[in-house]
């Protein structure tokens, strides 16, 4: 079963690379673009064949290792 | 020689390349500014160190598209000599100028620490002052330098010679545990097909002066110096 | 949504209800929300240093090579040729324990800015680190966050790391210590200050833009940690390393010219101490326009904007005919410009938002009337000197042992993730010497550096252990071969309520003032780091030193590599003190006794030879005795040479393993080529020497370390030991 | 318009960040994770309305800077 995490940093947090990517496109002459957010997507294989249970070991995961939960906030989507 | 040195926000070993430019030279070389949009009269332009726009996204990704690398096109067009030393490489790659790509070391760890680099051949204006073979000293400090090309381009530099230098042990030995970063086949340099573009991810310009633990990196200042003196 | 303002909303921003009655009769009236806190920001402990204060007066601050002690963003000496240093030391453990990677990068992006913004490129920076019991989980995580988040941010502006300290004790396990500590250079006829000057200047912001980022991190500086810190966790503030890298050559940039009339960076506390401070010292008023202020985030209120400590960012009072061009070259490296306010002559700090006055504040009484805490201290009882401790293991299986255990093992795996040699001036790197040594570009001339603290002497004996942090800076400076100019210190201590703790502070300041004035090493900058505790109970006290001194020619410097054909020769006095040492608590299990005393006579006049004779150039390589005592020491210098050295024995008089292990204070090991000429030097000069071995000859391969009964170790296993721990436990 | 392009490694590209994720996963006890990959999510807010547009904007700024192409594919979606 594939299991995709996604963690972004949390809403009002500094995203620096967000920032300098929004100066870098802005600056190759694409126009209108606002706030640019970067965050990761990790995609696991797991053995686990149940979907809930997936699920749930995905955020145990993602608490326990995948996000930094000071700052970043995820999700656990099954694919 | 008439070296140029291009100034991306973020890099910050440019002012070590220019010590190590002037020593060689006798005289500062230009440096020019990443919106700048024109090299005349330049015979070598050296991308330097560092972490352009912070290496955010790519490190280099955002270099790549600065207004000057359309000059540094034509002047590698034109023949001209073109040196990308760690950041400087990363910007090459992802500007086109060289094949591959560099990614995170393998350690996922930032590496700051001499390596040994053997000479792969040594009939370039950048190894001239080497022999081919010859092992040298030289500080590495980037976090990606992990050399990656798919087997095609790696068979297809290595056939046309186009690999520069590689990580080695002390004694020229090529293993895995000389390779710190990871790189495919232990690549640290390479050269474009003409031999005037190279890449490197080690810092040659860092040690340059007894006075900072070593020569190792001179003769590559020394080479290009005395290569493209007539140019 | 309004909060309600009262004393109970004032206690939660950290003021007692003494403090907040103070508020209230010089406002008149009852504070406004910003008002208020600005208020206890400034109070607090962090920026007011209201229990520190009456102790911090006491240090010895003055020398004819100073040229700004402490109440500047840094300290200034003279260091020659017409250039300055420009150095100090800031703390960020409560953020580092919070979030280890954040913490500790804009830790060193804060001490950056605090040099930087006196008009110095900054050459330089080093880290004093203590962790807890490397065998708990969360120390690892700490360790590993810690060090990538210094690379991370060092790495990236192109600041070379080089040097620093580790020191791991459970007393750290809830509360790491991060010390971060930046060393800059300028021509000392060009040093910007921040007393604002000029009735109608333009007050202007430029960086990055506000965001709500640790808003109230100044009072959670000066807060000790309750098992619920989780709940303090959004004033986590992430650093970015390219914008202070654009910050520093933009500024740089400016500062060549004549624009600048005062400058500060927004620390802690951000706007609000920047502003109060840059107007308080310069004896004026300021009115600022928060609408004018370049924010990240929507909706903030004059609160939020005054408190927040986004990164990255300064104030600076401008000539107004030079405003263009500072903004062009602001606008040339892409950050934000903002004129937010003006110089007045009123002398209050006053605030606008939106067309509303939310602040209009007195800044006299602001500073003048700030609480200051003379707290009760009680001495810390002296402690019963060691008796003899019988050597349990045998010599060599020791050394092994302590050269492999966490506080003495190679430091490979942290410095090699540093870039220290970016700038192509470093001649000393971590690992090579004593102190880093860093020339100055377009110099001879060179600085060398360093950072010390042994706080398991400072626990024990907090005067003797004060003073032996100076004397360990001082002596490590002098074996490089550089004159000692002067220190800053990062005072880190539990909870000064306690008078234990306060005792300890007081105490600690004693002895280095002492080691400051028999020295002649005043202090010029520094920190304080008060309430580091976790549920009640305290770090050791740890004042950690940085030392800074020259090199009139950086060809002058040495380092500890030993090379083949030299005398090992000690000079100072081994007693065998084992009171405090790393053998007695690695080797005895205990941790007892009082630490090693300094002599500081004996230290000056020790030392003053020592350096005399590196740099009439008949010394090759030097390490003090610090830490695991002699035989560490010599272990240290034949691996950093990869020289091998046959050892004499050791005097009858003393146990073997007090000799060879004990920690007595100022000793170097010198490698000469002819030992009888130093021996006689020192002697004529009243010196006590002993040669203490030979390296192998030139050409030679050795057994490593090879003692007179015949006994060996090899380099490789020497070496096997020392590298073992840091990659095993983090791999 | 909210925009999402989904940057990941090509397969054949060695991801040593998603393997010593995958490693530590197993460290701390997860059982049954396969292999793990690590992309980037980067979301940006365009001025553009019109989706089709928004799209192809997104495909055009991927290409010229969000991915590169010699180890990366990428992916765009309007959120
Ligand atoms: N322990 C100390 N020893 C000497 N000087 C100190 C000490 N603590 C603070 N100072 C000085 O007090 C002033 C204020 O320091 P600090 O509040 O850390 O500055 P900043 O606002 O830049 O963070 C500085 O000049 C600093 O050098
Ligand atoms: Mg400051």
């Amino acid at each position: 079963m594939k299991l995709v995490v996604t963690v972004m940093l949390k809403a009002g947090v500094l995203d620096p690379q967000g920032k300098a990517i929004g100066q870098a496109l802005t600056g190759l002459g694409f126009e209108g673009v606002g706030e640019v957010r970067v965050g990761k997507r990790i995609e696991l294989e797991l053995a686990e064949t149940d979907p809930v249970a997936a699920e749930a070991a995905g955020a145990e995961m993602a608490r326990k290792l995948l996000a930094n939960m000071v700052i970043e906030s995820f999700k656990v989507e099954v694919a | 020689m008439r070296a140029a040195i291009v100034v991306f926000p973020g890099i910050n070993r440019e002012r070590d390349m220019a010590i190590a430019l002037e020593r060689a030279t006798g005289h500062k070389p230009r440096l020019v500014w990443h919106k700048e949009t024109a090299l005349d009269g330049i015979d070598l332009v050296v991308l330097p160190g560092g972490f352009s726009h912070g290496d955010y996204l790519r490190c280099g990704a955002m270099a790549a598209q600065a207004p000057i690398m359309a000059a540094i096109r034509t002047h590698a067009e034109r023949g001209g000599h073109v040196m990308g030393v760690c950041n400087g490489f990363q910007i090459l790659t992802e500007a086109g100028l060289l094949p591959g790509a560099l990614l995170r070391n393998a350690s996922l760890r930032f590496l700051s620490q001499d390596c040994h680099l053997r000479v792969e051949r040594a009939d370039t204006a950048f190894a001239c002052h080497y022999q081919s073979g010859q092992v040298f000293r030289a500080p590495m400090a980037h976090g990606d330098g992990n050399y990656f090309a798919d087997d095609d381009t790696l068979d297809r530099l290595e056939g046309e010679g186009l690999v520069a230098f590689r990580y080695a042990t002390p004694e020229g030995t090529i293993d895995r545990a000389a390779n710190l970063n990871g790189s495919a086949r232990n690549i640290a340099g390479i050269y474009a097909s003409n031999l005037r573009v190279l890449g490197l991810m080690p810092h040659p310009e860092d040690l340059v002066d007894p006075l900072m633990g070593g020569t190792d990196g001179k003769p590559l200042f020394d080479g290009l110096t005395q290569a493209l003196a007539a140019a | 949504m309004a909060k309600k303002i009262n004393q109970a909303l004032a206690r939660e921003f950290g003021l007692s209800a003494d403090e907040y009655q103070r508020v209230l009769d010089i406002m008149g009236r009852t504070p406004s929300l910003t008002e208020l806190g600005v208020f206890s920001v400034m109070w607090s402990e962090h920026c007011s240093y209201k229990s520190s204060r009456v102790w911090l007066k006491t240090l010895p601050t003055k020398a004819p090579w100073v040229i700004h002690g402490p109440g500047e963003n840094a300290g200034v000496v003279d260091i020659g040729d017409g250039m300055a240093a420009v150095f100090k030391m800031e703390s960020h453990n409560h953020p580092s324990f919070i979030e280890p990677y954040q913490g500790a990068a804009t830790g060193v992006g804060g001490i950056l800015r605090d040099v930087f913004t006196m008009g110095a490129r900054p050459v330089a920076n080093l880290n004093a680190l203590r962790f807890g019991d490397p065998s708990l989980p969360r120390t690892k995580r700490v360790v590993d966050g810690v060090v990538r988040g210094i690379g991370g941010y060092g790495n990236c502006v192109g600041v070379p790391t080089v040097g620093g300290e580790i020191n791991f004790h459970p007393s750290y396990n809830g509360n790491p210590l991060v010390n971060a500590m930046t060393v800059g250079v300028l021509d000392k006829t060009r040093i910007f200050l921040s007393a604002a000057a000029g009735i109608g200047n333009p007050v202007v912001y430029v960086g990055s833009k506000t965001g709500r980022d640790g808003i109230h991190g100044a009072t959670m500086a000066s807060a000790e940690f309750a098992a619920d810190s989780g709940e303090k966790r959004p004033t986590v503030q992430v650093g970015d390393p390219f914008v202070e890298k654009l910050l520093i050559e933009a500024c740089l940039e400016l500062m060549a010219t004549d624009a600048i009339v005062a400058i500060q960076d927004m620390g802690a506390a951000g706007l609000t101490s920047s502003s109060v401070e840059m107007a308080g010292k310069g004896g004026v008023g300021i009115q600022l326009d928060l609408d004018a202020v370049p924010q990240r985030e929507t909706d903030m209120t004059a609160y939020e904007m005054m408190l927040s400590e986004s990164q990255e960012r300064m104030l600076m009072v401008l000539r107004p005919d030079r405003q263009d061009l500072a903004r062009a070259i602001f606008d040339k490296w892409d950050l934000d410009f903002a004129v937010i306010g003006h110089i007045t002559d009123t002398g209050r700090i006053v605030v606008t938002h939106k067309g509303i006055t939310e602040a209009d504040i007195p800044l006299d009484p602001l500073a003048e009337q700030a609480p200051l805490y003379h707290r009760p201290t009680v001495e810390t009882p002296k402690p019963a000197s060691l008796g003899p401790v019988a050597d349990p293991v045998g010599i060599v299986p020791a050394l092994l042992k302590l050269i492999g255990c966490p506080d003495l093992c190679s430091r490979a795996w942290v410095t090699n993730q540093y870039d220290s040699t970016v700038g192509g001036q470093t001649v000393k790197r971590p690992g090579a010497a004593d102190a880093a040594v860093v020339k100055l570009d377009g110099f001879n001339r060179a600085l060398a550096i360093t950072t010390d603290c042994t706080p398991r002497y400072v626990a024990a004996d907090p005067e003797m252990g004060g003073m032996q942090a100076v004397a360990e800076t001082w002596r490590n400076l002098t074996a490089v071969g550089a004159r000692p100019l002067a220190i800053t210190d990062n005072m880190n201590f539990g909870n000064p309520e306690k008078p234990e703790i306060m005792g300890q502070f007081a105490a600690a300041i004693r002895g280095m003032s002492k080691a400051c004035i028999a020295l002649d090493y005043p202090v010029v900058s520094g920190n304080v780091s008060l309430y580091n505790e976790t549920e009640g109970k305290g770090i050791l006290p740890t004042p950690a030193i940085g030392g800074l001194g020259v090199l009139d020619d950086a060809h002058d410097a040495i380092g500890i590599g030993l090379k083949p054909g030299m005398g090992l020769v000690l000079i100072g006095t081994i007693r065998g003190h084992l009171g405090q040492s790393l053998w007695l608590r690695e080797i005895a299990g205990q941790e007892a006794g009082a630490p090693p005393p300094v002599d500081l006579a004996a230290e000056r006049s020790i030392g003053d030879f020592v350096r005399g004779r590196i740099l009439a150039g008949a010394v090759q390589a030097c390490h003090d005795i610090s830490d695991g005592g002699l035989l560490v020491a010599i272990a240290e210098m034949a691996m950093a040479g990869n020289t091998s050295v046959s050892l004499e024995a050791a005097p009858g008089e003393i146990a073997p393993h007090a000799w060879w292990f004990g920690e007595d204070q100022g000793c170097y090991i010198v490698s000469v080529l002819d030992p009888s000429a130093f021996i006689v030097e020192a002697t004529v000069a009243d010196l006590p020497t002993r040669l203490i071995g030979h390296t192998q000859a030139s050409g030679t391969g050795g057994a490593g370390l090879k003692f007179k009964d015949g006994a060996t170790i090899s380099m490789q296993d020497l070496r096997a030991e020392h590298d073992r721990f840091f990659p095993e436990w983090m791999n």
